[in-house]
């Protein structure tokens, strides 16, 4: 899936890649829900049902030494990126064979082996953090980009401003990719930006930018191939506004006061799964069983992702304090 | 922590609920009140606590903002100096980091530097604590933490009374009062007076009289240590528990005059254990009641590590009853 | 000095008037600089010279009702704003004579009678304060204008962002002025900035906005005029760009080793007071005595302060613990 | 605090260039550290501590920031984290309070919410405390308050050798290290070895000893503390003084092996009384050696109002020498 190519593929074996791969995170987070009302899963739990197209549109172009921020809605990006289904489940159960030894749970899931930098659960967190990685490139001249996600609330954030300020004005190789899917929580974009064009935020910053219609995995990817070519290329900043829309609740404490039924309804008839197969379709490219195929593959990756976290072990209370410390410095906390 | 059955001038009713309450009562009682925060308006707030409110009192009282933590709790500090009675909600502790500036350099200090020119009659709430499985950057305790701060008021309600009562209150006082609720308590229910109201908050309340030790202690701790108290007594201790109420200032009259007669002190605080509220209480104890005490004063807080996700980790990180008992038997020389 | 027509004023009499006001802060500055060097003023002090057509252009237009947010640069503000400048030299003295009391020093002059609410040594500390005297404003139905000083500095600092965006987003009645000066202690404007410049700023947020000569208080005092009419009357925040330069040094410890001597000449020819007295004297408006008359009387103010300031008394130090709280509450800290 | 005469060997330097020398040596001696902050380079640092370091080193090593505290200092996080050894300068503490965010939820928080896998090896510098007639917005002295947060380290050098041989210690170290450096210090003179290098930074020192009380100090107010020491000498107390040099850990052994012998102590703490880290120390000499105290503990703090601006409130309002002498005789129940 390390493609730097220029052009779009669409060869069927890629297109139903990248439908695979939405298809996998939906399904996968279709099965967390089901675990989180049998409380198998707890604490804070973000489903990025209907955004799917945005991390599979972008990660797969990235290279083993690029580097990722997420936010807390962040399976996505983590299971694109390459961390296994295996662990990140068991690290959502909290058990110890988890991709972050069971502390982090469903917002922090890390996974050095591909450079993921974590669901970081404070809006507007990732993004001075995704500085800092990418001015340690910039300082050793390499040409590893960062990419860092976050949400139209982040973009009110004061952090989000220093962030953007200090990417352009010293050259930095992030891409950041803004997941606009319309909400904060409850808050419309409109309740939360006197400027509700987010792309153009990047002007602001003499940055470059770009708009996409994030529910197309296609058009997420030709724009994110353009956006990640440019930031190796330059070692400078790049804005990726995706405009997305999330099907489900906030999190799984949220009444969904804030908006109709009908809103909900109507943004998933252009859900990017059912855009993409409905485009594979219309172009001959997709036959019936493939799609059944998938499922079959992805539900017995999840039936095993179950397995290992049902079989994961409770790291001993005995061991609480670790993790504070490096544990050379400090032996005392084992 | 009762049924659902009301009787005249009692109503059931939960801590959740009682905050609400508390938050109607002010924008109506008076008009220079409102209320402003993430998502307390379209949302119904992130733990349901202004659920109802906008639809109520109109987007001019009940007032969404944007993710800009320093720039609305300024906001709020603004308006209290223009005449206005905010309330701010920075939705959780976790989040009153990105506005600490706004409060420590200019909510607690603008009376001092403007030699009492400008006040900052402004409430800020917000949800405190651990115990939920949100693991690290969502499970502070740092009401205590909040209390070194000169200027600054700070008041943590561990009862539905308290809940419904302290709000008012803070609202009549002329400078920045904190109120932290922790988020373990918003289900908790009971029975309130109806006509129940403002409370005071310069006083500790004495929860459980006892002769053996005092065990002292605030916000979602009050009831741990209650149920510690009653496993004890079973045992034949009698602890006295303290709520304290109000973390800045302290009330040092009711805490001395506990010790004095029990000799003996356990402190519970959610707080990190160093240099937690539970250290300066103690230290309180030794400065003024020192030649009282018959055994080292104990404290039951929260261990030295982020707040882990596991359900098993996060309880043994925070105070629970256990340990509370332990630590009682342990000052007592109690096997 | 309220006067809110909306056509420029030329008249001798006014020219005359703001030429006053920007010598009586230079010839008061100059003084405190000599008192600083007698260690009669301590701590940090921040003079304006060479910034004065901000303050004295922009002040006088607005209505006693009117409120001010400052910086740690405001001894010009404050002067202008009708702070007596005996109790503000009192203030820089420690006096309890001073308007804050003595407590707060050259940083932190505040005057309540003139709604002049601070000095702020955080910078961009001022901007969410002016937001929320707007917000009262707003939701009281006022036409009340609360104009905000800051420095270019102030603009990299995520306060600024959540500031603009918050009252381009309410309609709050906040005069933005930012005194770009072109450096934040000696760090230059392109060293801070990725988009050096200011006034666009504006429009991110969709703001109105303006950029002015903030060297010739005629161009100033126009700009302003215009800007608080545009306050006033739509409820709505404007930003004002003056762009102005530092005579001397950010403070009194500062080596200056970031910019030339060269440039600080050059910038001294266009001296707001000289531009002023030159423009004044090509049209015949200017009697060769008006300058030194207008001295005497600035000189003797200063005399008068200095005096006031000096027979003030120390407050007791039994006094320390006051203005923790409001007294009536805790009669404990009297 | 002595002449300019070099000896072979040693060198007449001071606090501030100690600082300077500290940096300079890291930067030489290791390619993944560079400084970064407000002011370090064209302007030479607020307190010209760094000044001549942009020339020296150029522009990549001493990197001038915007004013975006909360961005630079995630900056240096993530800078940590993909393998550089950034030191942050935040120019003062008071300006730390718009980084809380990143230091307490990032920095503080990565390596366990990772489950180990990421550090953040950063230091942070900062000058603290108040004496220069800075008043309520620039005058904090919150380093105790700082060292409350699991996964921080918090440092207080006090002397020349600690200001020139922490910085490196600190880099070595695989977690984020606070360094507070009080303002008062940088004009300190006296002599260093040329061959100063990399302290320790997990004891505290004894700096004088003496066997009728312990003083527990720390920064900036160990040199008042001496000062007190001294005086008492001369009417006969003989004090032990006890420099922390480290607030986050505490190195308790040191301390209890002192109390243990002097039976009294009196923590000398700038930040402000209520919740300081004076009361966290006490604290644990109540909890770790109660039976050996033959009087209760005192403490010198600041007083519990935002630092006004005239000099005599000023030094009021924080510790000083007769303050302290008064509280040893206090403490000793002498008159
Ligand atoms: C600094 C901060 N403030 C508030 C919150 C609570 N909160 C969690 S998610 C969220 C909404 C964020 O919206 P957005 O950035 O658009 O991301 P989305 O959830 O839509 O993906 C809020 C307010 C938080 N986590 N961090
Ligand atoms: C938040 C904060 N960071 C750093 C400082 C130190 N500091 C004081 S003034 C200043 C420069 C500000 O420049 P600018 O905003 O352009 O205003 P000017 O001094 O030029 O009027 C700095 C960095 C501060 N006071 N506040
Ligand atoms: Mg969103
Ligand atoms: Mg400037």
């Amino acid at each position: 899936m390390t493609a730097p190519a220029e052009k779009p593929r669409l060869s069927r074996e890629h297109m139903l890649d990248l439908l695979k791969q939405m298809i996998r995170i939906r399904r996968f987070e279709d099965k967390c829900y089901e675990l989180y009302t049998q409380e198998k899963i707890r604490g804070f739990m973000h489903l990025y049902d209907g955004e799917e197209a945005v991390a599979v549109g972008i990660i797969p172009l990235l290279e083993k030494r690029d580097r990722i921020v997420a936010t807390y809605r962040e399976h996505g990006q983590a299971l694109v990126r390459g961390v296994p289904m295996t662990t990140v489940m068991a690290e959502m159960y909290g058990k110890q064979e988890g991709c972050s030894h069971g502390r982090g749970g469903s917002m922090h899931l890390f996974d050095q082996a591909t450079n993921f930098y974590g669901g970081n659960a404070i809006v507007g967190g990732g993004l001075p953090l995704s500085i800092g990685l990418a001015l340690a490139d910039h300082i050793q001249r390499s040409d590893i980009v960062t990419t860092c996600f976050f949400g139209d609330g982040a973009v009110a954030e004061g952090e989000f401003h220093e962030s953007m300020n200090l990417a352009a004005l010293w050259g930095l190789p992030v891409l950041f990719v803004c997941e606009n899917n319309l909400y904060a929580m409850g808050t419309a974009l409109a309740i939360s930006e006197s400027e509700t064009n987010i792309q153009q935020k990047a002007a602001c910053y003499r940055m470059a930018s770009e708009a996409v219609d994030g529910m197309d995995v296609i058009a997420v990817e030709a724009a994110g191939r353009r956006a990640i070519h440019a930031v190796r290329e330059s070692g400078k900043p790049y804005f990726l506004e995706c405009r997305t829309y999330r099907f489900r609740a906030h999190s799984m404490f949220d009444a969904q006061l804030y908006r109709d039924k009908a809103e909900v309804d109507a943004w998933r008839k252009k859900g990017p799964i059912m855009h993409l197969q409905g485009w594979l379709q219309a172009n001959q490219m997709i036959h019936p069983e493939d799609v059944p195929h998938m499922e079959a593959d992805i539900d017995a990756e999840i039936a095993e992702a179950i397995a290992f976290a049902e079989a994961g072990t409770w790291e001993p209370v005995e061991q609480l304090t670790r993790f504070t410390y490096a544990e050379s410095i400090f032996p005392a906390n084992r | 922590m009762q049924q659902a059955t009301t009787q005249s001038g009692i109503i059931d009713t939960s801590y959740r609920e009682a905050v609400r309450e508390a938050i109607r009562d002010a924008i109506k009682r008076d008009e220079r009140v409102f209320l402003m925060g993430e998502d307390i308006g379209r949302y119904g707030g992130c733990y349901a606590v202004t659920k109802g409110l906008l639809a109520e009192l109109g987007p001019e009282r009940i007032r969404d903002t944007p993710l800009s933590e320093s720039g609305f709790t300024g906001a709020g500090i603004g308006a209290a100096m223009a005449g206005m009675r905010p309330i701010v909600e920075l939705m959780t502790v976790n989040f009153s980091l990105l506005a600490l500036d706004q409060i420590l350099n200019t909510a607690a200090t603008v009376r001092h530097m403007s030699g009492n020119q400008c006040g900052v009659p402004l409430v800020i709430r917000m949800a405190t604590g651990a115990g939920r499985q949100l693991a690290a950057q969502h499970s502070h305790s740092l009401e205590g933490w909040y209390a070194h701060i000169p200027g600054l008021k700070v008041l943590t309600p561990a009862t539905l009374e308290d809940a419904r009562g302290m709000l008012w209150t803070a609202l009549e006082d002329p400078d920045p009062v904190l109120i932290f609720e922790n988020v373990m308590l918003y289900n908790m229910t009971g029975k309130l007076a109806t006509d129940a109201g403002p409370v005071g908050i310069d006083k500790a309340a004495v929860r459980r009289t006892g002769r053996d030790i005092s065990l002292i202690t605030y916000g979602g701790s009050l009831w741990k240590t209650i149920e510690a108290a009653t496993a004890l007594a079973a045992q034949g201790i009698e602890a006295e528990v303290i709520d304290l109420r109000s973390l800045r200032p302290l009330d040092d009259a009711t805490i001395m005059t506990s010790v004095t007669k029990t000799r003996r002190a356990v402190i519970v605080d959610e707080g990190w254990r160093s240099g937690s509220l539970a250290a300066e209480v103690g230290m309180r104890i030794v400065e003024q009641a020192f030649w009282a005490l018959d055994a080292p004063i104990g404290r039951v807080c929260s261990e030295e590590v982020p707040i882990p996700y596991p359900s098993h980790l996060e309880s043994a990180a925070i105070p629970q009853t256990p340990k509370i008992v332990a630590a009682v038997k342990a000052a007592l020389g109690r096997p």
